[in-house]
């Protein structure tokens, strides 16, 4: 007892009349990296939140050190050199990096002034020990791109070493080169004894990277392995109940039934001219690095972002670019990056989240056919297994992968004969990432035509048809199916780097 | 899944939970005190008169409610009622007509709320920012139009504005009228659905395919509308058209929307809400004349009623972040 | 073209020397001021002919002391030889004393502050005995017996606060037997004091009378034709403007005093012309006008 | 990177796409028309005199852009400013003290400031809704206190609002001072930034252990204190202090702020432009009256210019959705 960092003993909590922690008990020691597995909604962001002390248990205790823990706020465990890393980006655009690292904890100088260089230079180092050695710490942090603000708030952890790390899903916008980074700091602060918990929906990262892996079922913690002696099948057992990975089904492409066809496509910054055409059912995979235009790709074809030429034809229809309604109508959708900031509708019920794209078929004359509303969108969120009270919650009360999931109900429940998705399994579960992929083999099975970004490359292998490779804003090449490997992939990717 | 388990508590719960039930208990206990304060104030006359007042207000603030739901902000509503009660007025004079003078009047609103909309769809002007100007300049073509001289203003005008109908003042009337029509369009169209949306989460709503330019106009369009509705009613309640009508109500229209509930962040906001915010409003008025409440201390309490008003839900509610 | 016009009273004298430049600034934020504005357009005219030009400055729709003193300021600095303004508030009066030390001088017209400045005429009304003045009609009218009520324009606007207590002093000294109802604030709204109207009624059936002090006394008037009573209630307030003047006619207004505001925008400014060729201060510095009271009868003086 | 490699055309395009720029280019633009259109204009006693009509917004609207960085708003300062110069000037009276006539009207400021900031964070009122109930009450206690007439307040307050230090208006100088302090602590103090952080993201900044209960108390103090300084100078330049003193500078002050480039979402804002913007909003009124423009056209004109101010940079801006 005396040697560990921390202790977790029997902390429940219960939002509303919902118990979501039923008594966990955890241990760490000091230096030991432990992964936090468990499905969307089992409860891990809120047991690290009370661990972190911006949320407070109904029943429990905690101990750090042996000392009994008694956190009225976050500030309480900061002080205590408790860090949290959370699963949404906690950024303030409008301040600097350097004043992002030291946020609320400011380094003063003379008179209570901020002192500008020290906190520059301090910055440097813990921009280095994550990898962004080049940035400028007086940079706006607005103008930066998500992965690099997650990293910036790994570097405002670590800038002080604390003595627990709480690092909430922080790969999920990562790249693999950056990911590895955080992988070494992670080995470093763990050998100078900082405490880790890492909670991650991959698998790999988790086996590689951590002493022991923990998994938390539907607020329990059901199993606590070390990670050599356990493997993912085990895993997935242990979070699902049963052990189900979704592999490749074969093409469900009908080769020669064109449905899109995207001429000589770009936008007005640094997309240069994309030729792409799929066939019905077939389901192509954009491949790239951070910043090689797959997201403004599909923007574009989708009329979000301005066009500068080209021209995009779905069935026989020519979409009117630039103007997102009219895609959607002629049966294009998307599911964007980013599900807080471009996907959710906060204060809409789960209902009325999965609903909003298809509001023209769910109304007669304007008016909105309330029933069937709330049994397709309650048919959906079954069909998507949305882990819910009802579909009438709303949509914040549910955990991260929960909101993607009802976010991408959104988009299919349009039946579109096109589906754009982008990044579409960020911070989803291995059970529901497999569902995902079920359902968009079935999708395509019905005829659809999708274009997924992804930056996984298993994820490429479990469903494309065909991957795109971009490489800083060019199309650089297309692979089949039989000539996809990850060294051919890969070499593309970095064509123009 | 408990959704049916537990009805009528969770449906109690709820009601309590909402803005709109704060302000209700507030005008209840109101109208209860006043019942006993003074022996008038409980007579159809009486309570049809406090209607009539807060008619004008609640009209315009419907269209204010939408345009806050949005995400937006229309301060140029009060300008706009003088503008559209003087067009109507000089229109309804030149042509001799009524319907045209009507026509002018919801017409003038109608082009301010369009050009609102498109100062804010078009040139990206802050909606705050963009109303502003409005303001500025609608009251400022409406003193041009007259000379800063009022025009007389009476045929069917003076009907919307005065008339009765049995008992009921007809702009009261028109107000609940409005108000149910509202109430659909907010909760059961496919347009009202597209105003939450848009003011809940602007991006999110245009890439679920959601108009949100055509949804904002839509809304700028229709708060000016009712701004020239409104401006019809006050001018023919008072048979003279000022371009000095209106000024000062978009703070009142505002308040009674933000007593209703509605968040000024967007996305949420109650129909009922406002009509009862601009209920409360109009029966302190009508409480301080009754009771002949001091001077001074009206401004006082006015300012006291408005804080506990959304005060009791505050507490209740805690921390919004 | 040196005829004065109806309604002036001052003759300018002879202008042997140089040019002069007269400032003459007002607001324009409802009827009242048309008649001020053409009596200072008057005295533009008439002043033509005796070297003399008078610029009308808009101080334009929102009636604030700072307006005034911001006005007053711009016209020192564009080196006018005079000035004549409506400095209705208290705390003009530093500007006015600048004004003067830069060698401008300044004429006050309408009404001013309550705290005394170095101007060298005022014109216009006294709020406090205006308000006796009306208080003394409407208690004859009222047979010295019966209810009042009373709305005024802002609570703290010094001259409506001044008309409003000139009234209710007077009538508490001399007639007991009226018992004042409010005041209430209508913001100078009519629709305000129409509302007014309507609820004092509800709790006052024996009203007999209303006064406003300022803004939008033909709210009230309507709201007594609304009610059915006129001839039972009637409404007393300022200014001959026209939305004003018409229930004169058709009785629910029963008396309106006016400020005779064409006559003081002349006088002053022609007041001003003389000043700036002989130097002679006007004997009195105050001329207090009389209102015209315009009733069913006509005017009475 | 290339951050260092072209540092001025970037310092360049940063600087145009600053909303403070196309205030700064109107501000121009009307100062050279102005110098050309009127002898008058270019003097130095006219363009102080200008600084001293833009002194007291802007030293209000220093506190607003605090509070409204920080994602509040402050609906009240137009009536605090009253109650301030009320309090000043009846304690100065009552005490025959210079300092605890000024000490009153600041701590009536900071009071009022207070007493909303409560209302927002203990309450969890709105603060749109709380200011509001604020602006009533503080109007209806200076009408209480003074009985609607005005009180005369002279002495050290008149130094700071007629006063001058060799030809410079005290408050102008007050004005600049401020500036360069409020500048100071919004980019150089912890306090500052935290600020932008509880505006910017008011759950991200409580997570990172930044009291955003505190701060949000600092900058509604902050703006009642300012207020109570505004009442004290306007109450000073007078002579005399009226319960109806600052009635309507809410909106003035508001849109100084954000002409300046403030955003009403909170997290972003500028000390130089709000300075910006209360100078072009007197420039506004100056021009006016050295025109001689007739005041129908001067409302108009007033609307375009806020609208074109702010149109030039939202054009360029595009959509932020
Ligand atoms: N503020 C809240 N109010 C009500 N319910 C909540 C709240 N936050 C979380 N929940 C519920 O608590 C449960 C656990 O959520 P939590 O966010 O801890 O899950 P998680 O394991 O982190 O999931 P994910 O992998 O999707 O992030 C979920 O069912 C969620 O709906
Ligand atoms: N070289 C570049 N020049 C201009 N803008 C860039 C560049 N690289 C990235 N961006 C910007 O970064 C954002 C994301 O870039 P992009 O759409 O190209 O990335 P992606 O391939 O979808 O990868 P990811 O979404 O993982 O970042 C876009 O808004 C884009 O404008
Ligand atoms: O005395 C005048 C008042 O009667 C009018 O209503 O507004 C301007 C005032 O000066
Ligand atoms: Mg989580
Ligand atoms: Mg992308």
């Amino acid at each position: 007892m005396k040697n560990h960092r921390l202790d977790i003993n029997g902390v429940t909590k219960s939002f509303g009349p919902v118990e979501v922690l039923h008594g966990v008990n955890l241990s760490i020691e000091p230096g030991a990296v432990v992964g936090l597995l468990g499905e969307n909604g089992a409860g891990k962001s809120t047991l690290m939140n009370i661990v972190s002390g911006s949320l407070r248990q109904d029943l429990g205790s905690m101990r750090l050190d042996g000392q009994e823990l008694d956190l009225r706020s976050s500030r309480d465990g900061i002080d205590l050199g408790i860090r949290f890393v959370h699963q949404e980006l906690s950024t303030i655009g409008s301040l600097s990096v350097a004043e992002n690292i030291f946020l609320g904890d400011y380094l003063a100088g003379k008179g209570g002034l901020i002192d500008r260089k020290q906190m520059a230079k301090r910055s440097k180092a813990a921009l280095a020990a994550v990898g962004l050695e080049g940035l400028n710490p007086n940079t706006i942090v607005d103008t930066l791109r998500p992965g690099q603000q997650q990293l910036i708030e790994i570097a405002k952890a670590v800038v002080v070493q604390p003595r627990l790390l709480i690092l909430d899903e922080p790969t999920s916008s990562l790249t693999s080169v950056e990911a590895a980074k955080l992988f070494d700091l992670v080995r470093n602060l763990s050998r100078d004894g900082v405490s880790v918990i890492f909670i991650t929906h991959k698998l790999e990262e988790a086996l590689a990277n951590c002493d022991r892996i923990v998994v938390l079922r539907d607020g329990t913690l059901v199993s606590d392995e070390a990670a050599v002696e356990t493997d993912k099948a085990r895993l997935i057992h242990h979070m699902v109940g049963k052990s189900s990975v979704f592999e490749w089904k074969g093409s469900a492409a009908k080769p020669g039934a064109r449905q899109v066809s995207i001429r000589g496509l770009r936008d007005k910054s640094h997309l240069k001219p994309v030729d792409l055409d799929l066939d019905e059912g077939e389901v192509v995979a954009l491949f790239g690095l951070v910043g090689a235009g797959r997201t403004e790709l599909m923007e574009t074809l989708f009329g979000f972002r301005k066009t500068a030429a080209g021209e995009v034809i779905v069935g026989n229809q020519k979409l009117r670019l630039g103007h997102v309604p009219t895609s959607v109508r002629n049966g294009v959708t998307m599911v964007p990056e980013g599900r807080k900031t471009r996907g959710i509708l906060p204060s809409h019920s789960v209902e009325r989240n999965i609903s909003a794209s298809s509001l023209d078929r769910l109304s007669h004359l304007g008016v909105m056919r309330s029933a069937t509303e709330r049994s397709q969108t309650h048919d959906f969120a079954q069909s998507l297994r949305i882990k819910m009270e009802n579909t009438q919650q709303v949509i914040t009360r549910l955990s991260g992968g929960n909101q993607q999931k009802a976010v991408f109900a959104r988009a299919v429940m349009v039946a579109p004969r096109l589906l754009l998705l982008d990044e579409p399994t960020h911070g989803v579960d291995v059970g529901a990432k497999s569902e995902i992929y079920e359902i968009i083999h079935e999708l395509a099975a019905k005829g659809m035509s999708v274009i997924v970004s992804s930056s996984e490359l298993p994820e490429v292998f479990a469903i494309a048809d065909r991957c795109v490779v971009f490489s800083q804003g060019e199309l650089v090449g297309s692979l089949t199916r039989d000539e996809m490997t990850e060294d051919e992939i890969l070499n593309l990717a970095f064509t123009n780097h | 899944m408990t959704e049916n388990t537990h009805k009528s508590p969770a449906m109690f719960t709820n009601l309590l939970a909402r803005r709109e039930t704060s302000v209700a208990i507030i005008l209840l206990l109101l109208i209860i005190f006043m019942s006993f304060a003074n022996e008038f104030f409980f007579t159809q006359r009486n309570l049809l008169n406090i209607g009539r007042q807060a008619s004008v207000v609640a009209i315009v603030a419907l269209g204010q409610t939408l345009v806050i739901i949005a995400r937006g902000i229309d301060l140029s509503v009060g300008s706009v009622i003088g503008l559209s009660a003087v067009t109507g007025a000089i229109v309804a004079e030149t042509t001799g007509s009524q319907i045209l003078g009507i026509g002018g009047a919801l017409g003038a609103g109608l082009t301010a709320g369009m050009f609102n909309a498109i100062l804010y769809t078009r040139l990206h002007i802050n909606p705050f920012i963009a109303t502003l100007g409005t303001l500025s300049m609608a009251r400022g073509i409406a003193l041009l139009m007259t000379g800063g001289i009022p025009v007389s203003f009476s045929g069917w005008a003076s009907w919307l504005g005065a008339g009765r109908i049995a008992t009921v003042p007809v702009s009261l009337a028109l107000m609940f009228l409005l108000a149910a029509l509202f109430y659909f369009v907010a909760t059961r169209t496919r347009a009202g659905r597209n105003i939450y949306a848009t003011g809940d989460n602007p991006t999110a709503a245009r890439l679920a395919g959601i108009d949100v330019d055509k949804t904002r106009v839509l809304v700028f369009a229709i708060s000016g509308l009712l701004a020239g509705l409104g401006g019809l009613i006050l001018a023919g309640n008072l048979n003279s058209a000022s371009p000095d009508l209106g000024r000062g109500y978009e703070l009142d229209v505002i308040a009674a929307v933000i007593l209703g509930g509605t968040a000024l962040s967007g996305g949420r906001g109650s129909i009922p809400g406002v009509i009862l915010g601009a209920l409360l409003m109009a029966l302190l008025g009508n409480a301080f004349v009754l009771l002949g409440v001091s001077s001074h201390w009206q401004v006082v309490t006015k300012g006291l009623v408005i804080i506990l008003a959304v005060g009791i839900d505050g507490v209740q509610r805690g921390r919004e972040d | 073209n040196d005829t004065l016009p109806d309604g002036g009273s001052v003759e300018a004298i002879a202008n042997n020397g140089e040019a002069q430049r007269i400032a003459f600034m007002a607001f324009q934020n409802n009827p009242f001021w048309i008649p001020v504005i053409e009596g200072a357009k008057a005295a533009t005219k008439y002043l033509e002919s005796y070297n003399t030009t008078v610029d009308y400055i808009d101080l334009g729709d929102n009636l604030t002391p700072e307006a005034v003193i911001a006005g007053i300021e711009a016209a020192v600095a564009q080196g006018y030889d005079g000035i004549v303004t409506v400095p209705i508030f208290d705390g003009t009066e530093r500007a006015i004393n600048e004004a003067a030390e830069a060698g401008v001088p300044t004429i006050n017209i309408i009404a001013e502050g309550s705290v005394p400045s170095d101007r060298i005429l005022f014109i216009g009304q006294n709020g406090t005995s205006a308000g006796r003045q009306l208080g003394a009609f409407m208690a004859e009218k009222m047979g010295g017996e019966g209810k009042l009520g009373v709305i005024t324009g802002y609570f703290g606007a010094v001259q409506h606060t001044a008309r409003m207590n000139g009234a209710i002093d007077y009538l508490s000294a001399e007639y007991p037997d009226v018992k004042i109802i409010g005041p209430f604030e209508n913001q100078d709204r009519a629709e305000l004091a129409y509302s007014q109207v309507q609820d004092m009624y509800t709790a006052n059936p024996d009203l007999k009378m209303i006064y406003v002090t300022a803004g939008g006394p033909f709210g009230a008037a309507r709201a007594v034709r609304d009610l059915e009573l006129t001839g039972k209630v009637g409404v007393v307030g300022f200014d001959h403007t026209p939305d004003n003047t018409a229930y004169i006619e058709t009785g629910e207004m029963v008396g309106l005093i006016d400020q005779a505001p064409f006559q003081q925008a002349f006088d002053a400014t022609v007041t001003m012309h003389n000043y700036l060729m002989n130097g002679e201060t006007p004997a009195e510095d105050i001329m207090y006008v009389e209102g015209n009271l315009l009733t069913a009868d006509g005017i009475q003086k």
